[in-house]
């Protein structure tokens, strides 16, 4: 709803509080309800670790498998070829040929790249 | 004036749609969103399954949301045999419910061990262990029966107080929301019944099969 | 130089998580426990854990009369009440030297089929489930099941613990409206079968999950003592109806599915087979009921004293070898009564089909175990 | 025509000028925070109570693909059911997890929620009805997205369960594997539309040829990107057949498995928002935004054609849903990053080539746009049939025929 | 302050928060952390320049900040992969113990 | 049941595939005819391996493995039972072997899927119920016999020596009893009047 | 083609969901406490007893032979055998059940005791919303509540009834023509010796009680 | 001087974000406190009128490069790192060394002509389509560059990261057959 004059980051910003509001609103409400009606009762059980009706054994926070890592790294390389990639689809229309090959060729490049990260397996999930 | 409300009332809650009083909107919607612990036993687990099927169709209830944590459910329905081997479990499963939740005991077994009662590694009724809201007997009960079970459960969350001394355990600081769970002994459960729960009723021991 | 370094790299618990699925888990099944062990998400061990649903049926049967085992049996997997009912009083035939009439054994023939139909139906909807298919086949295998439950019900009262059959017979003669229901069921079997085939058999994520997942290789099959459509997933032929003739199977043109690749498809695949063989069977047997006594008159319901000896009687269940061994010492009481359950059995070759695999593999290969917890725990 | 028009545009136009009203009412100092308000609350409000029907929607329409009712009960056809499951999971007790981490245990959800609501900030919902016009919205849109991810981790991380951080790993390794193709699938449409704010491109597609309207659905690149749009979009989102990080047979309920109450909710609330927010985006990409495919349907108000075009998108995630079994985890990845990512990139040079050949040829524009329009289609085409035939070589995966022993 | 200055201050903070905690901190994807942030400090400050410099329409800085960007994620992906190639080795992601080790 | 193979040709071959040992026929009243072989633990597993391997016999499918308890014999109801398995089918002259003491058995069905026919059947003897409950396991032989045998071993208490894994099964590991056992009793868990009927 | 599965596969679900709203068959739910469906004949839930009459106490027609609860697989009968008799349906002296309870939250449905019963006294009852929050007061049926008439069954299982009704009948038929045999007997026995008074007041309140009962087989 | 009370609260956001990533004990959260940060400083490009910068920030910095730490962190369990090692005994003359270089930073801000500049420029306009122009006509040859820096920084990544993943802890190498392109 453009045309009264607000910065549009402002209504950002305001949209951001108002979604946090939002989420908060009911957590609050529901706090409030445990405080006056329905009391937390906790207890050693109750607020132990699920894990299939068992007693959890072992620390749930472990040392991942290398794959999950690999993913990330190929994502960061993508993902800042696509904050490149964005601009130049902006300027698109106005960029000739030429331009439009030099951006075929800088694809390319990665995705020699990621051909070659198939090729080894990396992207072969384990 | 009063009774034309009162009848307001009646008519909106005919339809479904909540009504005044804080404890009527608070049970109304309790009761029309149990979401049961997806959580089978045995043969009257099939039943249960069954009863969410299309025939049944429990979802018209509003309760066909099984979730697989405890964490996100209201509802235990122990549909099965308990063994002494599963009762830990089950007590686990439902200490770590959040309140207010309830137990349906489904099916001879869960009630009282049922058929295999005489069995050395049956539990003789989970409400040794945890409280039971309602039994439902049967072998295996029909999807019917635990549909019935499940609006005898609607109409107990729906009579229950918010304020006021008879108000529901989960309303009572001073009640406990989890129950001692059993360990596992040289010849049976340690101890074979929550005392607290089920008071050691005088009276002869169940006669050994011979 | 870095091989210790590595090794403990390597060996070291760190890359290791313990998970343990079940008793409590959506898709065991049931209250079975299987103590896995992941890298990643990848199994490198896996040792089922039995025993949740142990309600000493061997035991309790040790303790009743011959017939107070028959509705025990029901509940040992409780899918399919009526062939485990079978299976027992073949059995106590064996043992005691009991005939069977003709129109009995038809009976027994229509209901073990229907059984079996409703066993497949709904394996197949659980192992969907399992994939993920948020109950669409589940329901739509049920919505049949129903069907043959009702069908049950009005022969024995009963939807899924019939409690049907006798030694000698079976408890009450079927009436000629129900043969018609029957039949009329019968033959819209094809149309369900149909529908399940366009909803998923040639789905390509339903292909790309099962095929080449969970191989169980023919010879392990066979030392496993796999059987059932297990077995037959892995191109052994072995039916006992072939095998054995048991009943009047002998009469009933049917063939046996193999597989060939013993992978989560080809058993997924053997059971609609086998679905559209049952309705073969049971057409067959529908047009040939003969009319007759259902019971054999030398059985007698109470005090059945065998001679002292022992039996072993075996069908085919939909599950595989269901074996029931017996031993008399001549009272009215079985000495030593045990139960071969084929879905435990089953179960021994889990850990090697499921070894490297992903952890999602490890629930459909369970699934298509199709394991009930009444039978493996008994 | 303007006669039938002027009433249409009023309907169009309700909102904004009901708003412009509003604000020129209220006294000076507070134009600016009213107008923000006005902004702002229909989007709280609207996006929620959407949530709240598509849940009902969800429950009945799966019913009904498995030939049952769903819920009916509670309130006429069970339109009530999400107001008691609100009022349940609000005085439903929460639990954290003793040996969880408690402040960001309780962030992620509002972590979550938060940015789910401000991916609405640039989707144009109807005709000069988007909440901030950004230059760069789109790009606004996929840099909110990301903090997505952080907060799926801050859950599953904190709750110190592993099924939940196993979860949490695989719905992260999910999301960042689809992104990369909804982003390179939105840059075609952005490199024919030159712009990166989402109300210039609805407006680049809100004219017609004839009566057909220029929605980049309508190319073969936008045909194209936009079924491999709203593929990541389903993964991106977690949904059926991608619902991998909550999938229930395997890892019970993914990264929100210790949550409970109104939190649990709020993760929902947030997955369904996200997948209403990158519907929303798709439909602007692709959809023509709240533009009518015919010009003789533009009397209906804009709004209701976004909305429309929503719920039908919704639809579609629930038909899927009801049908097809999920895919295991390295096939997601490989789907994603073999073929995905690929065929994304040839829309992108669809979408070069189709710029670079002209509309029409010497004589005839008809002849010229069909020439281009196969040209492109056969940029597409060719590139997936080879790339199938590779990924398809070495898996036999196959209909199999059987062998019967008598 | 104007805003230059105060761009200025924030980023120089912004470089010794960074830089003390490379210098500090034991784990060494915090020491990568740190760098990281030392090189936010960088682009906040090509950011203001190019705001507030005489040629913003040039972009110069703009630009710049976008390949520092890119190079930072290069730079990210390789120390952290080094770091988890590290930690396989020597179980430790601890600087001073990864010294100790070659020293 | 499939072709019936003659328990006393099988014992025959036994005997001469496996030299030393030692094989006897135990007869079964019943109108089954299921008759068994009880074979010595020493050679039972050479006895195993000739079965899955021979080439007319091929029993390469172990299909039921179960545990049998006969209690150690006093009283004449229980000397029946005994004789039986001892296939002494005269009845009259056994009463006086009175003092044998019980057993465990652990019983074997055969079949073969190759051949199609079975079932043989195997039967091995524990010294005692008390302290010697000891069995060659013949799981190495016939996988599908790993968690039967721990079955039995659980339930039972027979030692499958040579076992892979032999560790409780149905009961939890701290479980003292084997509840099959004839002389078990299970703990009498306290039962509210109500339910007691019997 | 790739995707050609699950486009088949949609259309499936599609037409199910479209159909849900034309074809009975695929919209296969029943609401249940509002619509049911009718049970069929043979269905079975728990055992009640069977009366005779309109009097619950004395219809019964249990004798207390308890071979039901020797039989019960679960054993979850208990009977308890009343010291004193009373006569049958067809006269004879017969004792009945003292206690007769069966604990419902045992009972495995199973119909023994109805196979077993040589008495028909005792059968499966069709009723099965029984839910109840008392778990001993609910579940454990004593003779009172086990009690149901002989038109109940009927209703329930009329055919089961009917060969019921039918066999008792002959029974009756039979006995009272063996009691006319007999008396004939003891009659032409009396005339010809001296007559026994104590003979015949000993029959007399017998033949009183059946004929009540035989009455009513007789007539439905 | 519109911008002061945004701008503060942003700079406040940011280095206490960067304060809480160098202090803070648990690596997990160090990394949340440093995506708090590289959010903050996301939002004061944005703040300084530079879109595009702020959003690439967001995407790149938040959405990939915290993901990655926070993986490396998984990675290498520091997840749960014990609490009284977590800074190094050089602590004190790092902070020290940082302190200086501050002081040198601010005293350059301070004297130099720079801080004081005369005119502040209005904001440039419309910066999304000068950049890719600029980019893809000014700077293309450093774009090539970039792309060869980012294959060779995954491959790099990669081989450093796959090393030990040929031979998975203790399983059998059970191949699966038909499955993964
Ligand atoms: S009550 Fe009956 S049906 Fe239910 S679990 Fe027990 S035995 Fe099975
Ligand atoms: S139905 Fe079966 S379990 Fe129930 S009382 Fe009769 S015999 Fe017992
Ligand atoms: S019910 Fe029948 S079997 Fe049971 S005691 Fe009475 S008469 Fe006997």
């Amino acid at each position: 709803m453009s045309g009264i004059s607000e910065h549009p980051w402002m209504t950002v910003v305001a949209l951001l509080i108002g979604a946090v509001a939002f989420g908060f609103a009911p957590l609050a409400m529901a706090w409030l309800w445990a405080r006056f009606f329905s009391p937390k009762k906790p207890g050693a059980i109750k607020n132990a670790t699920y894990e299939c009706g068992l007693e959890s054994k072992g620390d749930a926070w472990i040392q991942f498998g290398a794959s999950y890592y690999l993913y990330a790294i190929v994502f960061l390389v993508f993902d800042v070829e696509a904050v490149f990639l964005l601009p130049f689809a902006v300027a698109f229309t106005g960029l000739s040929a030429g331009a439009s090959i030099a951006m075929l060729v800088f694809l390319l490049l990665l995705v020699e790249g990621l051909v070659w990260a198939c090729q080894k397996g990396v992207l072969t999930w384990a | 004036m009063a009774d034309d409300l009162k009848e307001l009332k009646i008519e909106l809650s005919k339809n479904g749609i909540f009504t005044t009083t804080l404890e009527e909107l608070y049970n109304w919607g309790r009761k029309n969103s149990v979401w049961p612990l997806t959580f089978g036993l045995a043969c009257c687990a099939i039943e249960m399954i069954a009863t969410t099927m299309a025939r049944y169709d429990l979802a018209r209830f509003g309760a066909e949301v099984f979730r697989p944590s405890p964490r996100q459910a209201d509802l235990i329905i122990v549909s099965g045999t308990v063994t002494k081997k599963m009762a830990p479990q089950v007590v686990r499963l439902y200490n770590q419910m959040p309140e207010p939740k309830y137990v349906i005991a489904m099916g001879a077994c869960a009630i009282s061990g049922g058929p295999f009662r005489d069995g050395y590694n049956v539990l003789k009724g989970i409400d040794r262990y945890i409280p039971v809201d309602v039994h439902i007997p049967g072998c295996p009960p029909r999807p019917e029966a635990l549909i019935h079970a499940f609006m005898t459960l609607q109409k107990k969350i729906e009579e229950q107080a918010l304020a006021g001394e008879n108000r529901p355990r989960h309303l009572r600081a001073d009640l406990p929301s989890e129950f001692e769970v059993p360990e596992f002994g040289e010849h049976g459960l340690e101890p074979p019944a929550n005392p607290e729960l089920f008071p050691a009723l005088p009276g002869n021991p169940l006669k050994v099969l011979q | 130089m870095t091989s210790v370094a590595e090794m403990k790299a390597i060996a070291g618990p760190s890359e290791i998580m313990e998970v343990s699925m079940g008793p409590h888990h959506p898709s065991t099944h049931g209250v079975f426990r299987m103590d896995v062990r992941l890298e990643g998400e990848r199994v490198v061990r896996l040792k089922p854990v039995f025993g949740y649903l142990h309600r000493n049926h061997e035991k309790i049967a040790e303790h009743g009369a011959y017939l107070a085992a028959i509705p025990y049996t029901d509940r040992l997997d409780y899918l399919c009440s009526m062939t485990n009912n079978w299976g027992y009083v073949l059995a106590v035939e064996k043992l005691a030297g009991l005939q069977v009439p003709e129109r009995a054994e038809y009976i027994r023939v229509i209901v073990a089929e229907l059984t079996r139909f409703q066993n497949h139906a709904g394996l197949i909807g659980f192992l969907l489930q399992d994939m993920g298919a948020s109950g669409t086949p589940l329901m739509y295998a049920f919505r049949e099941r129903e069907k043959i439950l009702d069908l049950f019900e009005s022969l024995s009262g009963a939807r899924m613990m019939c409690n049907y059959m006798r030694f000698g017979g079976v408890r009450v003669d079927c009436s000629a409206e129900w043969l018609d229901e029957v039949r009329r069921l019968v033959a819209t079997l094809p149309r369900f079968l149909g529908e399940f085939e366009a909803l998923l058999r040639s789905n390509e994520i339903l292909m790309a999950r099962t095929q080449g997942v969970g191989v169980l290789p023919r010879e392990l099959a066979i030392n496993a003592g796999v059987t059932g459509p297990m077995l037959r997933a892995s191109g052994v032929n072995y039916d006992i109806r072939k095998v054995d003739k048991y009943g009047i199977y002998d009469r009933f043109d049917f063939r046996v599915p193999l597989g060939e690749h013993g992978d989560v498809y080809d058993r997924y695949m053997m059971r609609l087979l086998e679905m559209a063989e049952t309705v073969k069977i049971l057409e067959q047997a529908l047009r040939n009921i003969p009319a007759g006594p259902v019971m054999d008159p030398k059985a007698k319901l109470r005090g059945l004293r065998p001679k002292v000896g022992e039996a072993y009687g075996r069908i085919e269940s939909p599950k595989g070898e269901l074996g029931f061994f017996l031993i008399s010492d001549g009272s009215t009481i079985p000495y030593r009564y045990r139960v071969r359950p084929p879905s435990m059995i089953n179960l021994t070759v889990l850990e090697d089909m499921c070894l490297g695999q992903n952890i999602a593999d490890v629930v459909i290969t369970l699934g298509s175990v199709d394991i009930v917890l009444g039978e493996v725990d008994r | 025509m303007s006669v039938a028009v002027a009433p249409a545009f009023a309907a169009d136009q309700i909102f904004v000028a009901l708003k412009y009203w509003l604000v020129l009412h209220t006294p000076g100092p507070f134009q600016t925070l009213v107008s923000i308000l006005l902004t702002i609350i229909p989007i709280i409000v609207v996006f929620p109570a959407l949530f709240a029907v598509t849940t009902v929607l969800e429950r009945k329409g799966l019913g009904r693909i498995q030939n049952r009712y769903g819920p009916n009960r509670v309130g006429p056809w069970g339109v009530f059911q999400p107001l008691a499951d609100a009022v349940k999971s609000l005085t439903k007790e929460d639990i954290v997890p003793r040996s969880a981490d408690h402040v960001v245990h309780y962030l992620a959800p509002l972590v979550l929620v938060a940015t789910a609501f401000l991916a609405f900030a640039v989707l144009p919902i109807g005709r000069n009805m988007t909440a901030v016009n950004l230059d760069a919205g789109v790009l606004f849109f996929f840099a909110i997205g990301a903090a997505t991810e952080l907060a799926v981790f801050m859950a599953g991380w904190s709750s110190r369960n592993k099924y939940s951080l196993l979860g949490a790993m695989r719905a992260i390794a999910q999301m960042i594997s689809y992104e990369i193709p909804l982003i390179l699938s939105s840059v075609a449409v952005i490199m024919i539309s030159g712009t990166l704010s989402t109300t210039r491109i609805v407006d680049e597609q809100a004219h017609y040829t004839g009566t057909v309207a220029h929605w980049n659905v309508f190319t073969p690149w936008g045909l194209a990107g936009f079924i491999l749009f709203m593929i990541a979009a389903t993964a991106e989102t977690n949904r059926s057949p991608f619902d991998l990080p909550e999938g229930e047979s395997e890892i019970i309920a993914g990264y929100f498995i210790e949550y409970s109450g109104f939190k649990f909710a709020l993760f929902f609330l947030a997955e369904y928002l996200e997948m209403f927010a990158v519907s929303g985006l798709g439909i602007t990409l692709f959809l023509g935004g709240w533009s009518s495919p015919f010009s003789f349907l533009a009397w209906i108000p804009s709004w209701i054609w976004f909305f429309g075009k929503l719920l039908a998108l919704i639809v579609g995630f629930i038909w899927v849903r009801g049908t097809l079994p999920r895919l295991r985890m390295d096939q997601l990845m490989n789907f994603a990053w073999k073929f995905m990512l690929p065929m994304t990139l040839v829309v992108i040079v669809s979408a070069g080539v189709w710029r670079f050949l002209p509309a029409g040829v010497a004589g005839s524009a008809a002849l010229g746009g069909v020439i281009r329009w196969l040209v492109c289609a056969l940029v597409v085409a060719g590139p997936y049939i080879a790339l199938a035939r590779v990924l398809e070589r070495g898996r036999k995966i196959e209909k199999r025929t059987y062998r019967y022993a008598e | 302050m104007n805003p230059l200055a105060g761009c200025l201050l924030v980023s120089s903070l912004l470089f010794s928060v960074g830089l003390a905690g490379a210098l500090t901190r034991r784990s060494a994807i915090l020491v990568l952390a740190g760098i990281e942030l030392m090189l936010n400090a960088a682009n906040l400050n090509f950011i203001a320049f190019w705001r507030f410099g005489p040629h913003p329409e040039f972009l110069t800085g703009f630009v710049f900040v976008i390949f520092s960007i890119a190079v930072a994620a290069a730079e990210a992906a390789v120390g952290l992969a080094l770091i988890v190639a590290i930690y396989r080795h020597a179980q430790t992601s601890d600087v001073s113990e990864i010294t100790e080790m070659k020293g | 049941m499939s072709d019936l193979l003659n328990a006393e040709e099988v014992k025959a071959q036994i005997e001469a595939g496996v030299p030393g040992s030692h094989v006897t026929v135990i007869p079964n009243g019943s109108p089954s005819g299921q008759h068994s072989l009880l074979l010595d633990n020493e050679h039972a597993f050479a006895v195993a391996s000739f079965l899955r391997d021979h080439p007319a016999l091929r029993l390469d499918y172990c299909s039921l493995v179960t545990g049998v308890d006969w209690l150690d014999t006093e009283t004449t109801e229980k000397i029946r039972v005994k004789k039986v398995v001892d296939g002494v089918e005269t009845e009259a002259e056994e009463t006086r072997k009175t003092k044998v003491p019980g057993y465990l058995e652990a019983v074997y069905h055969l079949f073969s899927i190759e051949k199609k026919h079975g079932p043989v059947i195997l039967r091995m003897r524990t010294a005692n119920r008390t302290g010697q409950t000891q069995l060659p396991s013949l799981t190495p032989v016939w996988r599908s016999c790993e968690f039967q045998e721990r079955e039995a071993f659980d339930l039972y208490g027979i030692v499958f020596v040579g076992h892979p894994d032999l560790r409780r099964i149905l009961m939890w590991d701290g479980f003292a009893d084997f509840p099959m056992r004839k002389d078990y009793h299970p703990p009498a868990d306290g039962v509210p009047v109500a339910e007691v009927h019997a | 083609m790739l995707g050609e599965g699950i486009i088949q596969g949609l259309m499936e679900t599609a037409r199910n969901f479209f159909g849900s709203y034309v074809e009975k068959e695929r919209l296969v739910t029943v609401q249940f406490p509002e619509e049911r469906r009718s049970l069929p004949e043979a269905t079975r839930q728990f055992p009640f007893l069977l009366y005779d009459g309109d009097d619950p106490e004395r219809g019964l027609r249990c004798v207390s032979c308890q071979i039901c609860e020797k039989e019960c697989p679960p054993r979850c009968i208990h009977i308890e055998k009343s010291k004193d008799r009373k006569p049958d349906f067809v006269g004879k002296q017969q004792f009945y059940p003292a206690v007769f309870n069966i604990d419902v939250s045992v009972c495995m449905s199973c119909q023994i005791c109805v196979e077993v019963c040589p008495f028909d006294a005792i059968r499966m009852d069709t009723e099965f919303e029984l839910s109840t929050s008392d778990r001993f007061g609910g579940l454990l049926w004593t003779k009172r509540e086990l009690a149901r008439s002989n038109e109940y069954y009927r209703q329930i299982h009329p055919t089961e009834a009917g060969e019921c009704d039918e066999r008792r009948a002959k029974e009756l038929a039979d006995a009272q023509a063996k009691a006319a045999a007999a008396a004939a007997a003891a009659a032409a026995k009396a005339a010809q010796a001296a007559a026994a008074p104590a003979a015949a007041s000993n029959g007399a309140p017998g033949s009183g009680a059946k004929s009540e009962p035989a009455k009513k087989v007789v007539t439905q | 001087m519109r911008m002061t009370l945004p701008f503060l609260i942003l700079a406040i956001l940011t280095l206490a974000g960067g304060v809480a990533a160098m202090t803070l004990r648990r690596l997990v959260h160090c990394a949340l406190a440093l995506s708090v940060a590289f959010a903050g400083l996301a939002a004061l490009y944005l703040n300084l009128d530079a879109e595009f910068a702020g959003l690439a920030q967001l995407l790149v910095y938040v959405g990939a490069i915290a993901i990655l730490i926070v993986f490396a962190i998984l990675l290498t369990r520091g997840g749960d790192s014990d609490a009284e090692k977590s800074f190094s005994p050089a602590g004190i003359g790092g902070a020290v060394i940082a302190l200086a270089v501050f002081a040198v930073l601010a005293w350059a801000t301070e004297t130099s002509g720079i801080a004081h500049p005369a005119l502040v420029t209005p904001p440039p306009e419309s910066a999304m389509r000068e950049i890719g122009l600029a980019l893809m006509q000014r700077y293309v040859l450093p774009l090539e560059v970039i792309a060869l820096m980012l294959t060779a920084a995954m491959i790099g990544a990669v081989i450093l990261a796959v090393r030990e993943r040929r031979n998975p802890a203790g399983t059998e190498s059970a191949e699966r057959p038909g499955l993964g392109a």
